[in-house]
Parts: C-alpha cells; structure tokens; sequence
C-alpha cells in the first residue's frame, strides 16, 4: 500500500517509443501541499513521464497511485477526474474563443451553456481573486499575451477542482516579470493546498521555488533532493551526469580577420514576440564562436536569421559586405552564395528531406551546384552518387548506400550526412546547432574532429549547443544567450561548468540575477 | 441487319421529343417483333463514338434524333458507304443519310391559336428549350396562330438557355413558367424537351394551362395540358425502321399535309378545349394544308413577323 | 423593373436558396468540426434519389424524406470512416464519393424504375405541397408588404421554412450548447479538446452525421419539392455553390443564410436575363450570370472581400501529439 | 509492427485498392440485377480484343496521360490541382484559336502550334488559383473548382456568342481545315496495318507518351524538378535550402495546367476537330484517378492511364450491349479514387497486417 501522504505516487514507470526507452523503471513520490521540481537534459523523458501521468500515454509497465489510492489512468477523462490538471508547454487553448469557453469547455454541466458560463465567470472570480489570476473573462485567447494564456490553462485546471497541477517547462516562453508573477501564483496555490510539478531547465526557478528536485537523465531517475539542502551546482552534475568530458585535441586558434559581424539583429516570431533582442558579435576566421544556452532563448532564431530562413532587422556584413536580412537576396541560396554553410539544429524537419535518398539529400541546398550539373538541362546524378559515396566513405556514414532513403539512416547517421555536406562546401562561415545531438560517442568524437579541421583551415564557425561540454571543449570563445540576448563573453579556459550555467540561467556570472 | 436508333441529351424518357423517337421504334419492334439497338447521349463529345460504334457493330439502318448530330454524321457517313443513316431535324447532304425535318411552325401556329382562344388574360406564353433557330421556329409559329385569333394578345418568349443543357433543364423550365404566370400569362407553351416537364408541371401547381410539344404530353397533368403539338418523330423512326437497309436517301420534309404535326386531343383535355375551339382550329389546319393560310417559317429568312426574340 | 417583377425574383430567390442553404449549414456542421466536405453535392445528389425513389414507391414525401436523409447518412458515413477513422485525404474522399454519388443514383434509379436514371413524377402526398401561411390573401391588399408577404413569404413547400428555421436553430446549437462549444473548438483545436477529456473522434462523427442529414433534407427539398421527382446530376453543381456560399459567410449561420440568397438571387437572375437586361441596358450573356457565385468566391478566397479565415484544424486529421 | 517492403507499398497497395474498387463494383453490379461476369466479358471485348477498341482505348488513355502527369507534377509540389478539367477546357480554346486562325501548311507544323497553345491557355487558367495560393494562401483545391465552373461559363460564351459560325446550331467551332487535322492511327503508315478502319486514337498518343518522359526527366533529372519535389516533402525544409515557395507553386501549377491544357491535342484537334461545349468530357477529374493509381510516377501513370482508357471504353460498351448503365464507369472511377486516395491507410493497414501474418506464419514454422 502506498504512502497516503504523497499527492501522487510512481512506481515502476517504464515506456518506450520504439526502439527509444523513454522512461525506465521510473519511482517517484511527490508530497501534498509541496511543489516539486523536475529537471533533466533535453529527452530526458520528463515529458512522456508527465504525459503518462495525464494519461496522453500509456505507460508499458508500472503503478500510478493518487493520494495513497492505485489509479489506472488510461485516458485524460480519467486524470482530470483523479483531480490532475495540467499545462502544456504548447497550450491547449482554442485561440478565437474567450477565457471563459476556455475554461468551461469539456467541463460544462448540462446540455445548454447559459448556466455553466454564468457559473464559470462565478467562480473565475473566485479563483483570480484567490490566487491572484486576473484575467478578464470575456476577453479572446489570441489577444491576449502568452503569460496571460497560461493562466487561463492554470485557471482552467483549477475550474476542474485540479489539486495536483502540472506544468510542463512553463516559462519557456515567458519574460522575467510574468515568470515570476507564475512563480507567486504557484506557492499560493501550494499554500491552500494544492501539489504542483514543476518541469523546468532553469536552475534558478527551482531553486527559487520547490521544495523537492527530481532530476532524470536519459529516461531515469537520478535522485530526488530536498530543494533547501542542495545547490544548482550539485544538481547542474547530477543533471548532466559524470560524462566522459571529451577531449577534443586541438591546437589554440589563430583568429584571422572578421568573417561575420552581427549588429542590433532582432528577430519576431510569427506572433509578433522578439526572439531575439539586439544581437551584437564577431565572428572571426579561424575560430569557433560557441553560443551556450538553454534550448529556446534565441539560439534557433540566431542560425535562422543568419542562415537566411527567417526575416530579420539589423545588420550583418559579412567579409565586409552587407548582406540583406529580408526581401529579396535574404534567402538561404543567397547565403550559401555568400559563403555560409549552415547545418541546422532540427535534422530531420530542415536539414534533410526524410524521403529523399542520401544522394539527393547531398545535393540538398546544393542542387544547383555546376558540378552536380551533366549540362544546361540536367542534374548529374551519377555524379551526385559518387560525390555521395567518397563523402560517406569520408565520413564513415553507415550504412556506405547512397541510395537509401535518408529517414532509414540512425539519427547519427542522418546527421553525418548534413555534416558531410556542409563542411565540404569548404563554406567561410559555418553555422552549426546542436551538431551532435542524438549522436553516439564515436560519431559525436568524428564530427567534432570535423568542425576543428575546418577552423584549422582559417574558416569561421558559430557553434550552439545546449550541451556545455560540447561548447566548452570545442570552442574558442563562449557567448551565452538567455532571452533573446548575449548575457556575456567567456574565455573556455578561465571560464567553469558553474558560471557558464548560472549564465545561462539568467544570472551573471556573479550570482546576481540579470 | 438490326437497326439501331440514339437518343440526343435528355434522353430517351424526356417525355418528348426523345420520348417520340422511342415510341416509334417500339411501335415498330411490336409489329414486325424485331430488335434494335438503343444508345442515349450522356455527352457532346461522344456521338462520334456512338456513330462509328454503332455503324461498326453492323447496325443498318442507323437513326438519330437531333440537329446535334449533324457535323458529326457528315463525317462519319462517308467512312460507312454501306450503311443507311437517318437524321431527324437537321439536313445531312450524304449519299447514305435520309434528313427528316418537320414544318414545326404549322402545328405550333395551330396550338398558338388554341392558346389564343382559350387564354382569358390576353397574355399567353412560350418557353423554348435551347435558343436556336429551329426552337424560334416553334416560337414564330406559335406566336402567328395566337395573333390570328386575338390580334390584341401578348405573348411572352423565353429560351432556357444556349446549350444542350437546356433540353434538360426541369427547374429553370418551372421557374420560367411562374416568371410567365406574374406577367400574367394563363397559357405557357413548352416547346423544350424535357425541360417541358417542369414548365407543365409548375403549371398544373399554379393553376394555369399548358401546351406540350413532340409527343402527347396530355395525359401528364390531366386538366391543365390544354393540348400538345405533336411532332410525329415517331413516326420518322418508325418509317425509317420499317424502310430498314432500303432506306431511301434525301431530304423528307413532314408537315401538316402529311401528318408529320399535329395537335393532340384525347380525354386529358376534353374539356378544356370547347368543339368551337376544335372547329376554329380544324378550319384554319386544313388551309394551311390548301396553302391558303401560309405560316412564315422563322428559320426561312431568320425573321418572325409576329414576335421580337 | 416593377414590383411585381422583384417580387417574383425574391420569390424565386427563396425557393433556390433553400437547398443551397440546408447543404451550405450542412457544410457549416462538418467544416466547423474541422472535416472538410467537398462531398455535398454527392450527398445531395444521393437522397435527391432516395428520396424520390422512395415517395414515389410509399406514395408519402415523409418516408421518402427520410430514406434521403439515410443515403445521404450512409456516404456521410464513408467520409467519416476514411477521414476521421482512417485519417485519409478529406478532399480525395469527397471528391471521391461526389463520383461515386454521380454514377450510382442512376444506376439505382435506373434499376427501380427503368426510365433512364429518372424517377418517374411524383404527385400528391409524394411530394411537398406548397403552403399558404395564415392572412396572405386577406393582407394581399397591404400595400408594399402585403404582396411581399403573399407572394414571396408564402406559398412555399414546408421544407423551405425548414430551411430558413435551421438557420437561428444552429446559430443556437454552435453558440448557446455545449454540444456547440465543443465542435466549434474541436475544429480550432482538437488538442485541446482532447486535453479536456472530450473525444475528439466522437464529436467529429456527429458533426459529419448532421452534415449528412442536412443534405439530405438539401436532396429531398430538390426532389419531392422543387422539382417532382429525380432526374441525373439534377443538384447541377448546387454543392459546390453552397460551400462557395459557406465560404463567403466565413462559416457563419446567420451569414450563410444571407450568401445563400444572395447565391440564390443570382441563380434567379441567371433565370432571368431578360430582367437584367432591362435593368442594366445591356445584354449580359447568360453564362456570365451563372458563373457569378463562383467568382465572387474566388475573389473571397483571395481576401479582397474581406478574408475569410476557415477553423484552423480544417482538413487535417488528428494526431494525438503532446 | 514492422512496415511493409517497397515492392509491396509501390506494387500492392494500387492493386488491392483496385481490386476491393472492382469488388465493390462487381456487388453494385450484382445489386442492379446484371451480370458482373457478363460486364467484365462486354468491356474486355470491346477495349482490349480487337484494333477497334484499342483504338478508342488508347486515344481515351492519351487523353487521361496527359491529365494524370498534370495532377502529378502539382502533388509532387504538395498541390491538389482539381482544376485540371477547365484547363484542358481551355486548352481546347487555345487549339482552337491556333487552329482556325492560323492557315497551317502542314499539320506537323499545325500540332506544333496547337500544342503550344494549348500549353499556353491552359497554364493560364492555372495560374490565377496559383497566383492565389502561392501569395494570399487561398485554398488551391477550392479556387481551381471554382475555376472549372468559371472556364465553362466562358467557353459556353465564346461559343455560343463568338466562336459559332453562322447558321450553325449546336454551340461548337467550325470543323478546322483540313491542314490542322492530325493523322489518326490508321492514317499512319504501319499502324493501319493493325487499325484498318477509323479510330480516334491518333499522333498525340506518342506526345503524351513522350510527355511522361519529359515529365519524369523533370522531376527526378532537373534541378527544377528537384525543387519540386523537396518543396512538396517538406516546405520549412525547402525554405532551409533556399528554395522559393512562391516560386515553386507557380512554376509546378504553371507545367500542370499546361499538361492538362495540352489534353486538347488529342480530344479537340485530333478527334473532333472542332471545339465543343464540355470538350474535355470529364477527363480532368479522371486524372486524379490516373495519379493516385499511377502513385503519382509517370511509368505508373501511363498503365493507370491506360487502365483507365479501357474502363472508359469499356464502360461505353456497357452502355451499348448491356443494360447496365455507362454510369457504372463514373462509379468504378469514384470508388478507385476512394480507395487509392482516401482509403489509402485502411489498405495499407489490411496489407500490413496480412504480412504480418505470414510473418508470423513462417517463424513458427521456422520454430518448429
Ligand atoms: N511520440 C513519440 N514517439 C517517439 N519517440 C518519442 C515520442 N515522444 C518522445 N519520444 C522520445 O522519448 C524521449 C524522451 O522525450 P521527452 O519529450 O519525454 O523528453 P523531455 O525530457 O521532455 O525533453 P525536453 O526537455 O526536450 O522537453 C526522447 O528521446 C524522444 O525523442
Ligand atoms: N524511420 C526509419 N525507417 C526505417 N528504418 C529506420 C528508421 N529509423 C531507424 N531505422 C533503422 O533502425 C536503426 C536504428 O536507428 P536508431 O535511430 O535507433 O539508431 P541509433 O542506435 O540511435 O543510432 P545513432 O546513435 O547513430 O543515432 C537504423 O540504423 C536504421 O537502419
Ligand atoms: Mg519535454
Ligand atoms: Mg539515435
């Protein structure tokens, strides 16, 4: 019999996708009335834990108990009966209705709706006077700002009589000040009571506001601490584990001219929010230029608008041309035709084309390359395939079959491809993001050798990572983003693992927020 | 060989003009207990297919209704100078082809004189299927006979459109007719295929009479048909059928003088049309016969005295 | 043009208007459940036959209605099943059974009756009669409104106040129900449907079985109303107009209801050309009428009347996702 | 569950779903009171057994190449061209202007022009939908139905208003003079020793077979054809490469109404010398059939073409010797879309499944 203190119990959870194993035999107790942080790297399998428990998936072995009872929760019906609400780090909100739909929508009673939106905005008003929620009622999802949006999700949970809420990575996407309105809305909640998980990458969060830390890696859980008596170093090593800090030999590097010079480059997302606010850097020839950061403060948006894919403002001039940042010219040809290569963070959704065999993904972005060309008319693919297979010899792309399709190549594989391409370009500049992720031991060890040997050449890289190992043996010079913006410039050699991840958490390297 | 016949656009259960077609070659299968092929039209673009096909699977004599076929058949004519063919509404200059076509203006003028008599308004209507001048001719006949019983008539002239789409057309025909009913007209002649079978039936819902075409189309709403025009295409198929591989080639013309048009009466409309009606029309047919009464033809000079299309 | 003359416009306005706006809120039901159905027309085609085939066998226009709404039902439930169940091509599907809808009315028409592909006409208690509303002839003599009531308001088959009912009758459903709520979010946003424990499947297959019933009332309206009987392609394209319509109204009721006149006013024009002739001094030619309902939707789709956004989880199956 | 082998998704994904569409039609058939059996006899007889019906099969097939290879160059950039109907309509305008007015000396040079023509109108009526996709996001598959009824009314127009010489009826062109006709089959040395008397399958038989060539050297031989083809896998990742969408769209719509619009070659210039009303009888829409049959290759759109050159020609066969109605066809052709296009993950399932079986079937045989 479980412990009737625990607001929620796991034992035993276990899910696998395929061939990748999720979760492994995951044992977690969370105490009523407390929040409880979880932190892991990404695809440490927090999500599917928390899916699992909201019943969105099944898991393949294990026991759910809720306050002490054994709990089958096959479907979210049944989570948000055993009082489970959760927030999705992409809301579930229907954009064009109001808060108050929203909130009642799945949780109407009776066939007509006069009486449930009537009792809603009731209790709407209790609840944002309680916890502090303010939103108006009547106003329409899409005008509303993100931090707003989630708390209908929380009120929406709330309405449900949710005692055990769950938020997945919730401030991914919002600013300080509405982050930490969030965080005074969540301690109030756990003080009349309710049980909060809180998923998060951010160190400074936890440790401002949960009581007990899970930390997973790779689909296990490492320990659980109490919050008080831990410190975001102790948990930044549980988090990342005692990897084998590669060692990347390379000689210290020789920066030449300026390659790239980034000035005021400001980026919005489709839904008008800055992403990035005022990037301002030099890349030079012959160095790597590491950007370290958590997943989602910028970073992307940096290669993008760099690699041509996204419209940018400002100014960036490279060898000493101004190249356009939208219209005409701002495309990612142009680009390559300038000079840069880009190996994107997301293989599979822009790198490659999943169906197309590797030949044809060779020639991806390329594909008007004169030497892929058998005259004015034709491409020349027999040419295309032996450039495949000496480059997959090169860089030991297994299996060594120009045509298979490229969605049946291992993720390190496929990545292998992307990398082979674009480094042979012999490219002045390369973009690169999160080059290894999801890439074993030895191929990660290949591809860094790779990128080094191009440096050596006196070509110029930029670097983003999410893993800071990666950033730091690599690297020549580190920036870190956080929220849209450069927090700072370090040297990897008089730099640590600490101050770059309290950078990277918002803070200076000081310990004093930003 | 067994003869064959193909129904144009509407089909060969239109009620009309298709309908007559049939009727003739059933007339003719009963009598003789012969077989014949049959193909309805879906489709401009297939009656050379029908042709040939027909024409190749030995069918002798090959009988088609509708001026549509006409392009079509002066080419495929000459590709089968063993076969007889025969078109009804349209002339097809062919050693092998036999053209029947109708003096439609002297049966429609006959009916028009029906309406004129029996309209109380003074107002009485016309709806032609598609606008052509073989359509108009109906019109202009139509119109001549309304004037020649009441000088002071308005007659309302409506085409239902500009393609074969409109020999099929049933709602606009209805639609048509109730247009006609607010402008006052109490009489509405179709003379549109199976579009008629609205224009009869919005009719008979409003409370108005109608004048069917080609076929005896009384029988369709008892006591509100006052009459049909009847355009003895039956006739045409049958004759052909019965002529079989010995068909004679030329042009044949039907007309009131050889019962190739008519009017019908029977006990559907007994008693809308009084025996002084009758007689009035009786008279004027047999002048027509006598050349006494000529009746212009629109498609003679493409002008109509009596109406403005 | 007289009075007289527009009245008889309008009231040939409503009478074509009415199956344009049974299949047009029909289309409302299923696209405004994120399901999008090209296949109104086949399913108006399919109870037009039924329905007919049925009156005229039973002799009563209830049963045949009926037996309208159960084919239309039937197709309905085919696109369900590829596009909800089999998360299939929701176009591909609809085009599909348009085709299908084409071919076999006749077929079966054909078989029953062996007039072509025709029902043979119906009369009597098979088919709709018109209704004279309370008072038309005795406010007949009110001047202006009087005629307009008598000859445009009344005098029409039962199914057109039907018609004109649905309208408030599902501006209620989608926004005063929680049925309504439900579907109108779950073609927004399925996920969050999903989240809040609703069935996203379940609510998708209502949603496409009150689109089959309505076009079923579209098809019988067609067949024992409009016209007295079946006959092939008899709908001639109305589907596509009344999802032109629903486009126009940008998935709105009230809205569908003014597209779908104003598409049946054009259709009434296209009757009529001799009125619009003598109204704009010119000959306009026939096809340039018909093919009016169709540009001004281009022109819709192409934002310069306004743009017309459909429910954002319109035409793609749902994949349960985090 | 393990996924089914290529041979098997390419190959037996189009053959099951044809083959539960003939089932079904067979049981309609039965339902009607005929003859299944005695239906497939009558429509192999009079398509496939003898040089008459080849040569309506073929020239039905032609027809259905060149509206197939239209639909696939528009899937292959992710676009559900619907439209392909009014652009061969208007294709046949084109032809038809080329051909009356323009006194061709030879019909070699006649077709030459003709065809460009006909490329030209159509690739026109296409690219107003794509013009509307490609910069105001307008729905394709709705902007080029709504085009199919916007080219009829035009053509019934220009017809009826324009085009109808003098004195004539039916709303159609003047025959074309004689110059402008192109040889039919049996006109053509060789040939008429096979077609002896008069088919309609004529010279555009072999364009349309070197269209699927050109067709498949675009896209899996040019750079243009490459863009194509990633813009259609993946848009973002098209947008990575550098790969223009607006550019694409209009491009890939531009070569597919004009394939579709170079159907009239055939139908218009080569069988009925002259424009008529509704001259494309439908083929637009049977393309989409042809495609998703064809799996949207060439190779398999020429066999899905000819499949369907026979169910066309056959299914008139029916309308002759049968009292089944030559509805059936529309019917066998909605059902086929229906199971290749929309059924396709039911299909793929039943196949899956039944592998999975034998699978299953073999390791325990391997077992024991
Ligand atoms: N639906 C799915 N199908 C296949 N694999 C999946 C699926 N969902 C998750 N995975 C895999 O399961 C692993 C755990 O993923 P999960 O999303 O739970 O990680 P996470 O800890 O939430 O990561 P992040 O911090 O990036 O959100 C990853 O390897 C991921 O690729
Ligand atoms: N979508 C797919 N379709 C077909 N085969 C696949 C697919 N994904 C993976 N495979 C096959 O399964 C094998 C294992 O793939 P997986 O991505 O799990 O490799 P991995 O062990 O993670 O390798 P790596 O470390 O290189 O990423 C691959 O080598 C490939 O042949
Ligand atoms: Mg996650
Ligand atoms: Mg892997």
């Amino acid at each position: 019999m479980a412990d009737p203190r625990y607001a929620i119990e796991l034992k035993g959870i276990s899910k696998s996708f395929g061939p990748v194993q999720a979760n492994r035999d995951i044992h977690i107790a969370v105490p009523r009335g407390t929040i409880h942080g979880i932190i892991g790297e990404n695809g440490a399998g927090k999500s599917t834990l928390m899916s699992i428990l909201y019943g969105f998936y099944r898991a393949d072995s294990g026991e759910i108990f809720i306050n002490g009872k054994p709990t089958a929760i096959p479907d979210s019906q049944s989570a948000i009966r055993a009082g489970i609400g959760m927030v999705f780090q992409h809301f579930k909100l229907v954009q064009n209705f109001t808060v108050l739909e929203n909130v009642v929508l799945g949780a109407e009673e009776g066939a007509l709706l006069a009486g449930s939106l009537s009792r809603a905005r009731r209790v709407l008003g209790e609840l944002s006077r309680e916890y502090e929620l303010d939103v108006d009622p009547d106003a329409v999802i899409e005008d509303l700002s993100v931090g707003h949006q989630q708390r209908v999700e929380i009120l929406k949970a709330l309405y449900r009589q949710a005692d055990i809420l769950i938020l997945d990575e919730p401030t991914g996407v919002l600013t300080p000040a509405e982050a930490d309105h969030l965080f005074r809305i969540l301690k109030g909640l756990r003080d009349q009571g309710k049980t909060i998980i809180l998923i998060t990458h951010k160190l400074r969060e936890i440790m401002e506001t949960t009581d007990n830390v899970s930390v997973m890696r790779r689909g296990t859980m490492v320990g659980t601490v109490r919050t008080a008596e831990t410190s975001p170093e102790e948990l930044a090593e549980l988090m990342v584990g005692r990897k084998v800090l590669l060692e990347v030999e390379k000689a210290p590097a020789l920066p030449g001219k300026v390659v790239l010079k980034i000035e005021d480059l400001r980026v919005r997302d489709e839904h008008g929010v800055e992403r990035l606010k005022g990037i301002n850097l030099e890349i030079r020839a012959g160095e790597i230029l590491g950007i370290a950061g958590v997943a989602g403060n910028g970073q992307s948006e940096l290669l993008e608008a760099l690699g041509g894919i996204a419209r940018a403002t400002g100014r960036i001039t490279m060898n000493g041309v101004e190249l356009p940042l939208s219209g005409k010219g701002a495309d990612g040809r142009a680009r390559r035709a300038a000079g840069i290569a880009h190996v994107p963070e997301d293989r599979q959704a822009l790198g490659l084309i999943m169906d197309f065999t590797a030949w044809e993904n060779v020639a991806f972005g390329y594909h008007d390359a004169p030497e892929y060309q058998k005259n004015a008319l034709f491409m020349d693919n027999d040419a295309l395939r032996a450039d495949t297979e000496r480059k997959m010899a090169t860089f030991d792309v297994r299996p060594p079959i120009p045509t298979l399709a490229a969605k049946n190549f291992s993720g390190g594989n496929q990545q292998k491809i992307v990398v082979a391409r674009e480094i042979e370009r012999n490219p002045d500049l390369l973009l690169v993001g999160q080059p290894t992720r999801g890439v074993d031991i030895g191929a990660i060890e290949f591809i860094h050798k790779q990128i080094v040997a191009l440096r050596d050449q006196g070509k110029a890289i930029l670097l983003v990572s999410v893993e800071l190992d990666e950033i730091r043996s690599l690297s020549d010079r580190i920036a870190v983003m956080f929220d849209g913006q450069i927090m700072g410039l370090r040297d990897p050699e008089t730099t640590d693992e600490r101050e770059l991840g309290l950078m990277m958490a918002g803070m200076t390297g000081k310990g004093e927020a930003a | 060989a067994e003869p064959a016949i193909i129904f144009d656009l509407g089909g060969k259960f239109d009620k009309s003009f298709n309908e007559a077609a049939f009727n003739g070659a059933e007339r003719w299968a009963q009598e003789t207990g012969g077989t014949y092929k049959e193909l309805e039209m879906q489709d401009e673009a297939q009656r050379e297919q029908a042709l040939r096909r027909l024409a190749e699977a030995g069918s002798n004599p090959v009988v088609m209704t509708g001026f549509a076929f006409g392009d079509v058949l002066a080419k495929v004519a000459p590709d089968f100078p063993d076969t007889k063919f025969a078109i009804v509404d349209m002339v097809v200059e062919q050693p092998n082809v036999k053209s029947v076509v109708f003096n439609e203006h002297e049966g429609s003028y006959l009916v028009g004189m029906m309406a004129g008599l029996a309209s109380k308004t003074g107002t009485v209507g016309f709806i032609g299927g598609m606008d052509i001048p073989l359509i108009r001719k109906f019109g202009c006949g139509y119109a001549q006979g309304v004037k020649a019983v009441n000088p002071d008539a308005t007659v309302v002239l409506n085409m239902t459109g500009t393609t074969p789409a409109a020999w099929n057309d049933p709602v606009k025909g209805a639609e048509l007719a109730k247009g006609q009913k607010a402008q006052g007209a109490d009489v509405i002649y179709a003379a549109a295929g199976g579009t008629g079978v609205g224009v009869l039936q919005a009719a008979a819902d409003e409370g108005i009479l109608s004048i069917g075409v080609d076929s005896n189309q009384n029988y369709m709403h008892p006591g509100s048909v006052l009459t049909s025009m009847l355009k003895r295409v039956d006739n045409a198929v049958y004759e052909a059928f019965k002529e079989g591989e010995a068909l004679t080639p030329g042009i044949n013309v039907m007309g009131l003088a050889n019962d190739g048009v008519g009017y019908a009466m029977d006990e559907n409309n007994a008693s809308l049309v009084t025996a002084e009606m009758q007689a009035a029309v009786d008279a004027a047919a047999e002048k027509i016969k006598s050349g006494e009464i000529v009746v212009h033809d629109y498609m003679s000079d493409n002008t109509c005295p009596a109406a403005t299309f | 043009m007289d009075y007289a003359t527009l009245l008889q416009l309008l009231d040939t306005t409503l009478r074509l208007a009415t199956p344009l706006l049974f299949a047009c809120l029909a289309g409302l039901y299923s696209e405004r459940a994120g399901i999008f159905d090209i296949g109104l027309e086949g399913k108006m085609l399919m109870a037009a036959m039924a329905s007919a085939s049925v009156a005229f066998l039973t002799g009563s226009v209830w049963v045949g209605m009926f037996a309208g709404m159960a084919a239309s039902l039937v197709l309905a439930g085919i696109h369900g099943v590829a596009s909800i169940t089999f998360r299939g091509n929701q176009l591909i599907s609809g085009v599909a059974l348009n085709f299908v809808a084409s071919g076999i009315t006749v077929l079966i028409a054909q078989r029953l009756f062996g007039q072509g592909g025709r029902t043979p006409p119906l009369a009597g208690d098979a088919r709709f009669e018109a209704i004279t509303l309370p008072l038309a002839e005795e406010l007949r003599g009110v001047p202006v409104l009087g005629p307009l009531y008598a000859e445009v308001i009344s005098g029409h088959p039962l199914l057109v106040y039907v018609a004109l009912l649905m309208v408030p009758l599902t501006w209620w459903v989608l926004y005063r129900t929680r049925f309504g709520l439900r579907l109108r979010a779950v073609g927004e946003n399925p996920a969050a449907v999903d989240t809040a424990g609703i069935s996203v499947v379940g609510l998708r297959f209502a949603a496409v079985a009150i689109t089959g019933i309505l076009c079923g009332l579209a098809g019988a309206y067609m067949a024992t109303a409009l016209q007295a009987g079946f006959g092939r392609e008899m709908t001639a394209g109305r589907g596509y107009i009344a999802l032109a319509a629903l486009i126009f109204a940008k998935w709105r009721p009230v809205a569908a209801l003014w597209a779908c006149l104003l598409f049946g006013f054009f259709q009434a024009l296209a009757l009529r050309p001799d009125v619009v002739e003598a109204v704009v001094q010119v000959k306009v030619p026939v096809p340039f009428l018909d093919a009016l309902p169709y540009v001004l939707t281009v022109l819709v789709l192409a934002g310069f009347v306004g743009k017309a956004i459909p429910p954002r989880a319109g035409g793609e199956p749902y994949v349960k996702e985090r | 569950m393990e996924r089914l082998p290529k041979w098997a998704d390419v190959a037996l994904v189009p053959l099951i779903s044809l083959l539960l569409a003939a089932i079904i039609a067979a049981l309609v058939i039965l339902a009607i009171g005929q003859d299944p059996w005695e239906a497939l006899t009558v429509m192999v007889q009079g398509s496939v057994m003898n040089a008459y019906g080849w040569g309506y099969t073929l020239y039905y097939a032609s027809s259905f190449m060149f509206t197939g290879l239209a639909v696939t160059v528009a899937f292959h950039a992710s676009l559900f061209n619907i439209g392909g109907e009014g652009q061969a309509q208007l294709g046949g305008l084109g032809v038809a202007l080329a051909c009356l007015f323009i006194p061709w000396p030879h019909w070699t040079l006649a077709l030459l022009g003709a065809a460009t023509a006909a490329a030209l109108f159509g690739a026109a009526w296409a690219a107003i939908p794509a013009y509307l996709q490609a910069r105001r996001g307008s729905h394709i598959v709705i902007t080029t139905i709504m085009f199919n009824y916007i080219a009829a009314a035009v053509l019934i127009f220009l017809l009826v208003d324009v085009l109808r010489p003098d004195g004539q009826m039916d709303p159609a062109t003047a025959r074309f003079p004689e110059a402008a006709q192109l040889p039919t089959l049996n006109e053509i040395p060789g040939f008429n020793l096979i077609f002896t008397s008069n088919v309609p399958a004529n010279v555009t038989l072999f364009i349309a077979l070197g269209m699927a060539v050109v067709v498949w050297l675009l896209l899996w031989r040019t750079r243009l054809g490459y863009a194509i083809r990633a813009f259609g896998k993946s848009e973002a990742a098209a947008r990575y490469a550098g790969i223009s969408p607006f550019a694409i769209i209009m491009v890939a719509m531009l070569i597919s109404g004009g394939l579709a619009g170079m159907m009239a070659i055939n139908n218009v210039m080569g069988e009925a010398e002259r424009l008529l009303q509704n001259s494309a009888s439908g083929a637009g829409f049977i393309g989409i059939a042809v495609a998703l049959m064809g799996r949207n290759h060439p190779v398999g759109v020429v066999l899905a073409a000819l499949l369907f050159g026979f169910l066309f020609q056959g299914g008139a066969e029916l309308g002759l010797w049968t009292k089944i109605p030559i509805e059936m066809r529309t019917v066998v052709q909605g059902l086929v879309i229906l199971f290749t296009g929309a059924l396709d993950v039911m299909v793929r399932m039943l196949l899956t499944w039944i592998f999975n079986l034998f699978r299953a079937g073999r390791a325990v045989k391997g077992a024991a």
